[in-house]
């Protein structure tokens, strides 16, 4: 597989403080690859450098095997959708999508055929002359994608462009990205702090912490294959347990031994237990699970299509299970006695 | 509260008859026959034409508005490139620099006049326009640069880094990007430099050689006779007008531009 | 692009020497023996000393800070209710009011002090500290309010609900509330007032009568001689070193206010 | 039950905007009421006038069955945490708290000890002296709703409190919430533009557009039983097909005949049908479903817990369906044939 983006050991200070600390990943030709982590973790100075707006402390980068060092911004064969869009507010849309071409010198009719077909992508023919300020957010999110785009960059760039929209437009948007990732083909690094956009439309994720990368891998291994407690809680309010592994069984305090599926690489110790609370069954009566503990029901919230349990158990540990709403038995009332269970596969161990 | 509100109006009132009756009554008397009230033959131009009458006065104003033109050219043009490096740079000094920036708005004109001239004569410099205008960029920077670094500072960097992320290099990006984005706020720099100059008599007094701007003309004509000769209250009106027009032109640009 | 920067550097720290140095030469000269270059026994608190055998020099002093505290006091009370009444409420003939208010501030204050004089001079009123000071409150007021509506304006006004919700009446909101909230706005406000008065001249020269406040004595003095007698630098650097002194003070508020 | 506030036909116009047209409900004490609504629909508008920010143009205001009309904000025994929190930046936390109480005259001893529980109830004892802007987003939060809720008022008003916080502190702010709503039992009225928040806290729900109520119900009523296309869409993206009913089934366009449970008062005419997409069943085959539609995947979204398809059924229809990830048989990839079912109770009909 081609590698259009590679960082090698890319270290960014500012001053005395730490961006980023010694990352290094390939990006593949045609990828949609996310930055994901909490805010100030050092994912958009990432970007940054990658688009030239940052130097390196450290390291190295490199775009279709070219060291970057000294390419400016301006020569990069990269573009960036800002997180404010930056959208020129004196320009019309056409002016707006046509900034780079002409720049580049590319014939006046070929130009206006190119901004056509791009209007035509983001499915807003016609809009050549409107102003920016008469766009709606998300009509504004697509100009400033296909300004981008127009320009046929080996990667594009994008940073948390949906972060100010609200949660239905962000939906819509969502859907929209990946059909014109789909579309287009281009090589996509995205970077974002909701772990639902990066779940949704990556082919790989890299999950960051304070500077450094904390895992790399597709949306499902990151998800179910968590590699520390990290990863685990970022990506899905799941529970995790601190106890003692010992043949196939882990002795958790105020909770018991929970059952998991053996690996043979595990010697006995200190290791994390995380159970996705979907995975957790609950009910009056349980069997044929291979972990089943008794608790009461502290706190149910209703979310529609599901209910989210906080179920305290017996031995004093407190637990979140997600149900689908409404279950075989109902809801659940606040202080009913319930029982919960898992099987010892979807007891997963973060070591 | 109402009592208390009663007596803030009838005061602002009063305040407002003393700062605008004056005025009214000088514009009035310009086009009055005579030069005292009660009006005669309301309105007439009659002051006005007789102004054209003395070269003194029309050169006067001619040479005001040569020093006010170039010195808004000059002041503009030291506002928009210390306006974009105090806004968009970091170096040693700036501090005291944007301190240094600033002190002539808070040096008393007459002391800053005649402390300038002072110096020049020493250099074997006499007052003439030239003095008058170097003196009136000096006091007029300030302003520019302030009005233009907020601006800069309020235009969104992203936008001058989307033109470069587009393959603009800096001049380009300055030209296409930057300046179209910031031109309101020329506009307003501009008009405010031309006010200034328009309007300066402590500083010109000391500058002026023979050749006066008109608001020294009026001053000195002011200081030999005691009473306002009714040319000069065309004269005043004419510099006042204009200045209120170019006011409201800057408050308009400002408005649209918010 | 180096080229042309150099340039830009050159013209500029020129124009920062005609700004500077001259005044720098004042301030040296009032420490200084003689009353020219090269310096002699300097420092020497000579003139300084001299200066207070001048009752008149003292006494001018003493008016213009009497007449710019009292200035003060006024503007900035008319400037907390203007402003709050421009930012707070939508009355008809709002814009017209701001128009008005605004008008002093693009007045040449030749103009204004002349025709302000012969106005009370009509109605009986002679020259005198008290028109000095009502002059100079004409004159500041625009610069108060302007500066407490923005900052009006910038206040949240979901903090004054809040405190309304909680209990608090209109007043009791406004003192509790709004304004210490805008107490930096006041401060900046009224040191702005303070200057502005403490500088005029073009203004007080024609309200003056026989107490002349400190710019207009230096004033009316250099045009009797025309060399900037010793005691002059002495006093010059005293009214200059409080302007700056408050406009630092000023600028020191702003930035913890912001 | 104890009604403590009650709209009777409330309408606000600003100038010629209709912002709140002829609104009517009714608040029992004790109750958790959300106004839900996207934004510019009037449900600020409603709160400012429960508060007396607000004068209604038409119709009566009532709190514990006392017209509101000429009473003044700071007479009113209601508080409002604003969207904003305007907490007093001059003031360190206690004055903040205290603030209320001083203005009533509270002993000093007195209000020393209800903020000291105050601050216990959010969990941040300790803080008296802390200035504002030393607080986090979710510490500023929880002070602003004690410096309400301190003053024992009647009714909480709460406007959006949530909006400005990240994913993660929303969440852990609706548990804080509901858990502050349950010690102290004090009757809320919360506006939202969040579902999700809506469905999770409240015990009742009123659902408006453009001024007007569409539904007030329970959460669940809310989702399960939608009366409108709005509410069914803005509640949940559901399924929503418009067709004709005749003999317990609705003929639907480019779709054909969807079975639903008959209800008697139905005669044959023009209705909608919504369908939960978490209620429809996906695979390879499909069968004892009562409706069943032979289809391809046109997209497939991957959000960790669940997966969601767009299928595009061979009659013409596009249909998304909300699948347990990973299911029994995996996840579909696009262009994959699948069938698509679900049972005839699901099919909920909106008249």
């Amino acid at each position: 597989m081609k590698i259009d983006v590679e960082l090698k050991n890319v270290t960014k200070k500012f001053g005395d403080v730490v961006a980023v600390s010694d990352v290094s990943f390939q990006v593949e030709k045609g990828q949609f690859f996310s930055l994901l982590g909490p805010s100030g973790c050092g994912k958009t100075t990432i970007l940054r450098m990658i688009s030239g707006f940052e130097k390196p402390t450290e390291g190295e980068i490199l775009i279709e095997g070219e060291p970057m060092a000294d390419v400016p911004p301006f020569k990069r064969p990269t573009n960036l959708v800002f997180q404010s869009l930056a959208l020129f507010p004196h320009l019309n849309v056409y002016e707006n999508i046509a900034f780079g071409l002409k720049i580049k010198k590319i014939p006046e009719n070929e130009i206006k055929a190119r901004v056509k077909e791009m209007l035509d992508l983001v499915r807003l023919p016609g809009y050549e002359k409107r102003k920016i300020s008469q766009l709606s957010g998300g009509e504004k999110q697509r100009i400033a994608i296909v300004r981008a785009l127009v320009n046929k960059p080996t990667v594009l760039l994008l940073d948390e462009p949906l972060g100010p929209l609200d949660l239905k437009l962000r939906e819509e948007m969502i859907v929209e990205l990946k059909r014109i990732k789909r579309e287009v083909g281009t090589t996509f690094i995205y970077v974002t702090h909701d772990q639902g956009e990066a779940l949704t439309m990556s082919d790989k994720i890299a999950v960051m912490k304070a500077g450094k990368i904390m895992q790399i891998g597709s949306p499902i291994e990151i998800y179910e294959q968590p590699n520390s407690e990290f990863v685990a809680n970022f990506i899905g309010g799941t529970n995790v347990f601190k106890g003692r592994y010992e043949n196939g069984a882990v002795e958790v305090d105020n909770l018991g031994k929970i059952t998991v599926t053996p690996e043979c690489q595990l010697s006995k110790g200190s290791v994390l237990v995380s159970i996705k609370p979907e995975k957790i069954f609950i009910g009056r009566k349980l069997n044929a699970l291979d972990n089943i503990f008794a608790g009461e029901v502290k706190e149910a919230y209703y979310q529609g299509r599901v209910v989210t349990y906080r179920v305290l158990l017996e031995n004093g540990s407190s637990i979140s299970v997600v149900a689908p709403s409404p279950g075989m038995e109902g809801i659940f009332g606040i202080g009913e006695k319930v029982k919960i269970g898992w099987n010892k596969k979807d007891s997963k161990l973060i070591t | 509260m109402t009592k208390s509100s009663i007596m803030f109006i009838v005061v602002l009132g009063f305040l407002l008859i003393l700062t605008f009756f004056p005025i009214a009554i000088l514009l009035l008397l310009s086009l009055n026959e005579t030069s005292t009230l009660p009006l005669r033959n309301f309105p007439t131009l009659k002051w006005y034409i007789e102004l054209l009458r003395f070269p003194a006065a029309i050169n006067a104003v001619k040479y005001s508005l040569m020093v006010a033109s170039v010195t808004t050219g000059a002041a503009v043009i030291f506002g928009i490139c210390g306006g974009y490096a105090l806004a968009r740079t970091n170096f040693a000094g700036k501090k005291i620099f944007t301190g240094l920036l600033l002190m002539p708005m808070v040096t008393p004109y007459i002391i800053m006049g005649f402390s300038l001239m002072s110096f020049l004569l020493k250099m074997g410099v006499n007052p003439s326009l030239i003095v008058i205008i170097i003196g009136h960029i000096l006091i007029t920077i300030p302003y520019t640069t302030l009005v233009l670094t907020s601006r800069f500072i309020a235009l969104d960097i992203s936008l001058e880094e989307a033109a470069m992320d587009l393959g603009a290099g800096k001049f380009t990006t300055f030209r296409k990007v930057t300046l179209p984005l910031i031109m309101p706020g020329v506009a307003v720099a501009a008009i405010l430099a031309f006010i200034i100059s328009w309007e300066d008599v402590a500083l010109a007094v000391f500058l002026a050689g023979t050749e006066q701007t008109a608001p020294v003309y009026i001053y000195s004509l002011l200081m030999k006779l005691p009473k306002f000769v009714p040319i000069l209250t065309a004269m005043s009106s004419i510099i006042l007008s204009f200045a209120i027009g170019l006011a409201f032109l800057m408050r308009m640009i400002e408005r649209i531009s918010a």
